[in-house]
């Protein structure tokens, strides 16, 4: 057998605090479609940077047809031939698609652009794949899909030996789907290398001859399409035994009975949602009760919590809580209405780097008292002693900046703010996300004594599991949609999977 | 003169490229041009360049495509008038400079220069002060922008002035840049330094004596008596100074030059030889005198 | 940038420069001081005269106080994670509708003086709104007042230099109370009237966190539009109340002149006293040993006999060099570079 | 679905020239009204010394348009001018061929450029405050170069900077026009012709993306700068053309001007989008207000600086209101 064309063994990288890779091998070989598979966070995105020298690898070594190679950008990986169209649609907006497509390697006569040749070679490139744009507007009016498009007929442009593709398909339509697999297909042919994510198993089934699975930044294994059956892919990016045959197998759920539907709900949606973001949703959600949202990536849970929240204004349905109607235009009318969210990107959303863990705790409740009726220093630090021993937050001292705590330390203070406000609802999005198993399970433990105390909660965990520990109803969505809803014993990992993989989009 | 320019049909239109307007004499100067010009039927336009060369040059060089008959320019430095007024010369509208002069390596560039004589000036002070200070003391000089002609001149014209009494030290030499302020700032550092050391002080104009005199009452000094002030200008403030008893003698430089740059101008335009320079004849001004002056003071 | 976890740490330098500490702007401080003590002489004389302390150090604090007023108001935008260009136009506006009105005679001093503030704050209102409500970056939506405030103040004043012999606008800037420049006084009432606001209330709060973290900030209900009004207001007001002080000063509203490159020392004094212009923590302390530092450098050089024109070349280096502290990367390489000389010796 | 119709519809709405065509109307209105008012203001002689007037701020504001596109921002600009101009001046006096004295010039102007730039990127300091002490520090060596203003003696430049190119009517374009015309030509040839100019684009359009795209990020952004450098370089070899003399002075809030000429001029202050063509309209008002200031002569001059401020303001208002639909939510 001839040797890989790209071999990574022990790739290792550490973001600060955070364990994004350990370890990890991968190998692709000419003419081969590789699948790489895992959940949100998982690593993915990751490895293909270090892969080509977006991010230097903290250990490990990446051998190019049997050399060793360590690209310090995409520039030189570009060099030795590795092309790549990263997750986030990296292109310029304020540049006409021509010049997206040939940014840099542009064709020149005496170091000036040969205009035309440009143009051509642009409308050529997306001929290919089906396109028929005029390539001098602006790439910033065009539609995200349009825009992927582009961003992949770049990385088809050059002669590369390996075509790395970072969710290529996230935006695109049927058609266009097909229309780039067809591609793919041809360019394997001709030996190319391939390396691409996605989250629909479909097109893994369609298009991909191994399958890479990464989990918790580590390899799971890699596998013959062929002998990875569908539900054991999902086992092994879940990290769990996964039987839909027999769910008596299925962690046993709390069995605490959903409040009687008699009671007014808490907060109840009809028809809510929100043009080129969320599809209209029902909702309703009593107090004392926790309401799961599951769905795979990008189906819109988070989304839906904006909405609800009034960081995204909904532009259809109503909207009623405790029965009356109200519409909520701001996170401060969300607040005042007794809600609270705990977003799910920690780092742009939750936390205050530079201000203290105690500052950090009680800023929600000072802002709800406005700006002159400061909280008493022994009222700010008996609440921040309260909640950093009431939940076990690690930190040296309450006086500590946020940004030295660790992930899972830094989410328990985010809790404790949202906490503080006693809200009435609280929507809690990934609340367990990159934190470790000690911190999740007493997570977990809060957010079944604030069920306790008549707090309502949603919550949205990628983790199904952990829905059906904690959840006594759970919505299912599917592409910016509700497609269903389950209750009591039917909340099973297996149930909801099964719910996602037959409906019919 | 005033019955050619009745005999034309069309009245003059004179460009006046002003410096800016940075101290109370500037000003003065302005007005004296912008009345004189009403009070003759001349049009005027004025521009004022906000201290910047580079603004002069381009406002001469709008006079001239606007085809003014003359133009007056007080320059704001020395240097680099010479391919704009070659423009003006082409054509063939004369230059009148007012209040200070420029080199240029041909004299044919401008009709005239209407100026004090700052050498005398500074020349006046010294010998004024020699005469209080009887020929001894330490002095401290506030000089102006550094590489404007009256800073260099005043500071020549003074030096000159003092070499007759060996006794008189110029003991630190600063710019306060003409203003106010810094005069004031500079002062202050220099009391600092020099302490009682400190006899007199001489400035290249009134602002910044009036500001080195805040700075020696803060000193807790008396100027006017402890410590002797000269400067250059006579504007009112320096007047009113002189009244409080403050500043000892100002040497007065003429700002209302406005009649005679329109002689020149009216002559320029007849086509008459004008003398290279006029000067503007100063006269001392000190307490004695100011109180009796400072009613007909017209700036 | 300042969280790319992709950078690496240094420890050891780090821990002599955490963000915000007054160390560093209190050894530079030090430094120039010590460097006077060597020599300048009678630099650190006091004495008393007509019931005024008199000497060096308290000029530095009076000459410094438009500077310190600027750096107050400056202090807040930066933690907002903007900057006023414009503070330095404000001066000479508020000086000269003081000016103007006071010398008109007419016109009762304190309402002269509102005036003058009024108009500063509103001036201020109208950055915040550009900035915070048109959301325009702040160095271009503060430039249109920087380039316009001074031609608006020409006009007021008519192109004239207006000057004034009001006692008490006389006095604001000259005066003294208990021996010391009163201006020192309007400098410590103002500080002190804002670290009370931002520490007692949860003004201080609110603002760290907008210019920490402006979407988080959100989330808790706290307006980042309302902050920043705020913040570009209070920074004309006291931008207003420097110009009335540099107006006072001379007794004449020089409009074409006062406030001329003040928005840069104010700015300087900000960041050398140790906020960060990216926003978040600020330290109105640090900022006013900031402002004393680079006053003290400036009286320095006086000192010197060097010429103020070219005065802005030391200045500059230290800046610079300031700025470089401030970037973890250049600590890194500096700390490398440390050691490397250690282990060579 | 993508079409040829999505496109186009498109690139009417987002058209790139829009901003382009505003200024151009803004011109046309301020011309043809000045021109009106005032007698003798619509000749060719007027509309040259536009150029021949405004060539050093046109050629700096060049310079200023590159870094802006980078996303950037440079305040030393003027002092480089009044240094490098000293600089020539006084070289000059000491007997320095012109030619070997401009090349110092064009050299130290770029390396210093390409100095900043190398701090800004490598140690990611704002642009703002690095350019700043490089203004401090370049007024500042001005004067250490020159307390006062240098005149200019040699019998070459006295040739050059009498030379016009003749065009109508017994006008001419003075050889700083020319100057200032070859580099704004110069300048739309790097921006929208040499893959330099695009990578600046991608850079200020979106530095991250530019980065994962294979750009060299580092060389263009110091590039940008060093660029400047060398306008400002050259602006200050205009400048003693113009004046015939060296002036430390000089300058003096050039920078502001520049940027207010490149804004006005279309140009996105957040980088990315413009052009080097819609400065040179931009300089053109810029210099029309002034010149109508002159030949109206009654009004005081600072209601230039107003005026300016408020193109300023309905320029980036009309930016915003551009820019903001193009901006589709990415990701
Ligand atoms: N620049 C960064 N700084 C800090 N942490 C990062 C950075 N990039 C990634 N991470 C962290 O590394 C982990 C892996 O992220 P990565 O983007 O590789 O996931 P992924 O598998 O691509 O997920 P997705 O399916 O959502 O794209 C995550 O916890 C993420 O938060
Ligand atoms: N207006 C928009 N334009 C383009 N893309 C969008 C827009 N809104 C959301 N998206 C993208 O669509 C997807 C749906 O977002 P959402 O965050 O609601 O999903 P989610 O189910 O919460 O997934 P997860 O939290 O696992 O990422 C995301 O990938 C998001 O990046
Ligand atoms: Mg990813
Ligand atoms: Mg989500």
């Amino acid at each position: 057998m001839s040797p890989p064309l790209l071999e990574a063994r022990g790739i290792s990288k550490a973001f600060r605090g955070a364990q994004a890779l350990s370890g990890v091998d991968l190998t692709l070989r000419e003419g081969e479609i590789h699948a790489l598979m895992g959940e949100n966070g998982a690593g993915k995105s990751t490895l293909i940077k270090v892969l080509t020298g977006v991010h230097p690898p903290d250990a490990g070594t990446i051998q190019w047809e049997g050399r060793p190679i360590q690209p310090r950008t995409p520039h030189e990986a570009e060099g030795h031939g590795i092309s790549t169209v990263y997750q986030e649609v990296n292109l310029v907006p304020n540049l006409s698609i021509a010049d997206n497509l040939l940014l840099g390697r542009q064709p020149t006569r005496l170091g000036l652009i040969r205009g035309g040749e440009v143009r051509r070679r642009a409308s050529a490139s997306l001929t290919r794949l089906g396109l028929d744009l005029d390539v001098r507007a602006p790439l910033g009016s065009c539609s995200l899909a349009v825009q992927q498009m582009v961003a992949i007929a770049r990385a088809l442009d050059i002669q590369a030996r390996l075509l790395i593709l970072d969710e290529p398909t996230s935006s695109l339509d049927e058609r266009e789907v097909a229309t780039l697999f067809s591609l793919l297909g041809r360019l394997k042919e001709k030996g190319l290398a391939i390396l691409f994510v996605t989250h629909f198993l479909d097109q893994v089934y369609a298009l991909a001859d191994r399958i890479t699975v990464l989990r918790n930044g580590a390899r799971v294994g890699d596998y013959p399409v062929a002998e990875l059956p569908r539900l054991r892919l999902i086992e092994a990016m879940l990290g769990r035994e996964f039987h839909p045959v027999s769910p008596a197998t299925d962690a046993p759920r709390s069995d605490s009975p959903t409040p009687p539907e008699a009671f007014t709900p808490l907060l109840e949606a009809r028809g809510l949602g929100r043009s080129g973001g969320m599809n209209p949703v029902d909702l309703s959600i009593h107090p004392g009760e926790i309401l799961g949202l599951s769905g795979l990536l990008g189906s819109g849970r988070t989304e839906t919590a904006r909405m609800l929240f009034g960081v995204d204004r909904p532009d259809q349905g109503s909207l009623r809580i405790n029965g009356a109607e109200q519409e909520i235009r701001s996170p401060r009318e969300g607040l005042r209405l007794g809600l609270a969210y705990c977003a799910e990107d920690r780092k742009a959303e939750g936390i205050i780097p530079n201000l203290s863990v105690r500052e950090n705790l009680i800023l929600a409740v000072q802002a709800g008292r406005g700006p002159l009726r400061l909280m008493g220093r022994a009222e700010q630090e008996t609440l921040a002693d309260h909640y950093i021993r009431a939940l076990n937050i690690r930190t040296a001292s309450r006086e500590t900046p946020i940004r030295n705590l660790s992930g899972g330390n830094q989410q328990k203070v985010l809790l404790a703010r949202w906490l503080a406000l006693q809200p009435k609802l609280i929507l809690l999005d990934e609340p367990t996300r990159g934190i470790d198993v000690g911190a999740k399970a007493e997570i977990e433990r809060l957010v079944a004594s604030l069920r306790g105390a008549g707090t309502a909660v949603l919550f949205i965990s990628s983790d199904l599991e952990e829905m059906v520990r904690n959840c006594q109803r759970v919505a299912v969505l599917k592409d910016r949609r509700k497609i269903g809803e389950l209750a009591g014993a039917d909340i099973t990992p297996s149930g909801i999977m099964r719910l996602i993989a037959h409906h019919e989009g | 003169p005033a019955a050619r320019a009745a005999a034309r049909t069309k009245p003059l239109t004179v460009g006046f490229a002003q410096v800016g307007a940075e101290s109370a004499w500037r000003t003065a100067e302005t007005e004296s041009i912008k009345g004189e010009a009403s009070k003759r039927g001349i049009t005027l336009k004025f521009s004022d360049a906000q201290g910047k060369q580079e603004n002069q040059i381009k406002a001469v060089r709008g006079f001239i495509a606007q085809g003014v008959d003359a133009i007056i320019l007080a320059p704001v430095v020395e240097t680099g008038w010479e391919p704009v007024l070659r423009d003006a010369k082409r054509a063939r509208i004369p230059v009148v400079l007012v209040d200070r002069g420029i080199k240029v390596s041909d004299d044919s560039l401008f009709a005239t220069l209407i100026a004090s004589d700052f050498i005398a000036e500074g020349r006046m002070a010294a010998e004024w002060l020699s005469r209080k200070l009887n020929g001894k003391g330490n002095i401290v000089e506030l000089q102006g922008t550094p590489g404007a002609a009256p800073a260099i001149d005043r500071k020549k014209g003074f030096e000159a002035g003092i070499a007759s009494a060996p006794g008189l030290k110029i003991i630190a030499s600063q710019s306060g840049d003409f203003r106010r302020a810094t005069g004031k700032e500079v002062m202050e550092a220099l009391l600092k330094k020099h302490g009682t050391e400190i006899q007199a002080v001489y400035a290249h104009n009134d602002d910044m004596a009036i500001g080195a005199i805040q700075a020696i009452e803060e000193s807790g000094r008396k100027p006017g008596s402890e410590v002797v002030v000269v400067s250059i200008d006579g504007v009112r403030g320096a007047f009113e100074s002189m009244v409080a008893g403050k500043l000892n003698c100002t040497v007065e430089c003429n700002p209302l030059l406005g009649p005679l740059a329109y002689d020149a101008v009216e002559k320029a335009v007849a086509g008459e030889k004008l003398p290279r320079k006029t000067v503007v004849p100063d006269r001392v001004y000190e307490q004695s005198t100011a109180r009796a002056s400072i009613g007909s003071r017209q700036y | 940038m300042k969280d790319d976890p992709t950078l690496p740490r240094q420890p050891r330098l780090r821990a002599w420069f955490p963000g915000g500490s007054l160390l560093w702007p209190l050894a530079g401080l030090g430094a120039l001081l010590l460097f006077n003590l060597v020599f300048a002489t009678g630099f650190f004389r006091l004495e008393l005269r007509d019931g005024h302390v008199y000497g060096t150090l308290v000029d530095i604090l009076n000459q410094g106080s438009k500077a310190m007023l600027l750096s107050i108001g400056m202090t807040l935008v930066i933690a907002s994670g903007g900057v006023d260009l414009s503070v330095g136009s404000l001066m000479a506006i508020s000086g000269a509708v003081a000016a103007t009105a006071v010398a008109k005679g007419t016109v009762p001093f304190g309402a002269a003086v509102g005036a003058a503030l009024a108009a500063g704050g509103f001036a201020g209102l109208c950055n915040g709104f550009l900035v915070a409500v048109v959301r325009i970056q702040p160095i271009v939506a503060t430039l249109i007042l920087m380039v316009a405030g001074r031609g608006i103040a020409m006009l007021l004043t008519d192109g004239q230099i207006v000057t004034f012999e009001h006692p008490a606008f006389v006095f604001l800037g000259n005066g003294h109370l208990a021996g010391l420049p009163f201006t020192l006084f309007l400098v410590l009432l103002s500080l002190g009237a804002t670290a009370l606001v931002m520490r007692r209330t949860a003004a201080g709060l609110f603002l760290e966190s907008v210019g920490d973290n402006e979407r988080a900030a959100a989330l808790c209900g706290i307006s980042g539009t309302r902050v920043k009004l705020w913040v570009y207001a209070f920074s004309g007001l006291c931008a207003a109340l420097a110009g009335l002080v540099a107006t006072s000063n001379v007794k004449a509203a020089d409009s074409s002149r006062v406030g001329e490159m003040m928005e840069l020392d104010a700015i300087f004094a900000v960041v050398v006293g140790g906020t960060s212009l990216t926003g978040g923590r600020f330290t109105l302390l640090g900022s006013l040993i900031g402002a004393i530092l680079i006053q003290t450098l400036t009286t320095t050089l006086y000192n010197l006999g060097l010429e103020p024109a070219i005065a802005p070349v030391p200045k500059a280096i230290v800046v610079v060099g300031v700025c470089l502290l401030q970037s973890s990367r250049f600590r890194g390489e500096l700390s490398g570079w440390l050691r490397s000389r250690r282990a060579a010796a | 679905m993508a079409s040829l119709k999505e496109g186009r519809r498109v690139k009417l709405r987002h058209s790139r020239s829009l901003p382009l065509l505003a200024t151009t109307g803004v011109l046309a209105i301020l011309y043809t009204s000045a021109s009106l008012l005032y007698p003798g203001f619509f000749t060719v002689r007027v509309f040259l010394n536009l150029l021949g007037d405004n060539a050093f701020l046109g050629i700096t504001a060049i310079g200023m348009t590159f870094v802006i596109l980078s996303g950037g921002i440079d305040l030393s600009v003027g002092a480089v001018v009044a240094f490098t101009g000293t600089l020539i001046a006084s070289l000059l006096t000491r007997g320095t061929p012109p030619g070997w004295a401009m090349l110092l010039a064009l050299a130290i102007g770029s390396t210093f450029g390409g100095a900043m730039g190398f701090l800004i990127h490598r140690y990611e300091l704002p642009p703002f405050l690095v350019t700043l002490g490089g203004m401090f520090f370049a007024r500042g060596m001005s004067f250490v170069v020159s307390k006062e203003s240098v005149g200019i003696t040699h019998p070459l430049y006295q040739q050059a900077s009498d030379f016009g190119l003749p065009v109508a009517g017994g006008a001419s374009l003075p050889l700083t026009g020319i100057l200032f015309l070859g580099v704004v030509a110069l300048g739309v040839t790097v921006a929208h012709g040499t893959r330099f100019g695009r990578n600046l684009y991608a850079l200020g359009g979106n530095e991250a993306s530019a980065r994962l795209m294979g750009l060299p990020v580092g060389g263009v952004k110091i590039a940008a700068y060093a660029l400047n450098g060398f306008c400002s370089a050259l602006a200050g070899i205009v400048a003693t053309l113009y004046m015939g003399s060296g002036n430390p002075a000089m300058g003096f809030g050039l920078e502001l001007d520049a940027i207010a000429s490149v804004v006005i001029g279309g140009t996105l202050l957040t980088g990315g989008a413009g052009s080097p063509a819609g400065t040179l309209v931009g300089v053109l008002i810029f210099g029309t207000l002034q010149t109508a200031l002159v030949f109206d002569g009654r009004l005081n001059s600072w209601w230039l600086r107003i005026a300016v401020g408020l193109l300023l303001l309905l320029f980036i208002l009309l930016q915003r209101v551009l820019s903001r639909p193009a901006g589709a939510r990415h990701p």
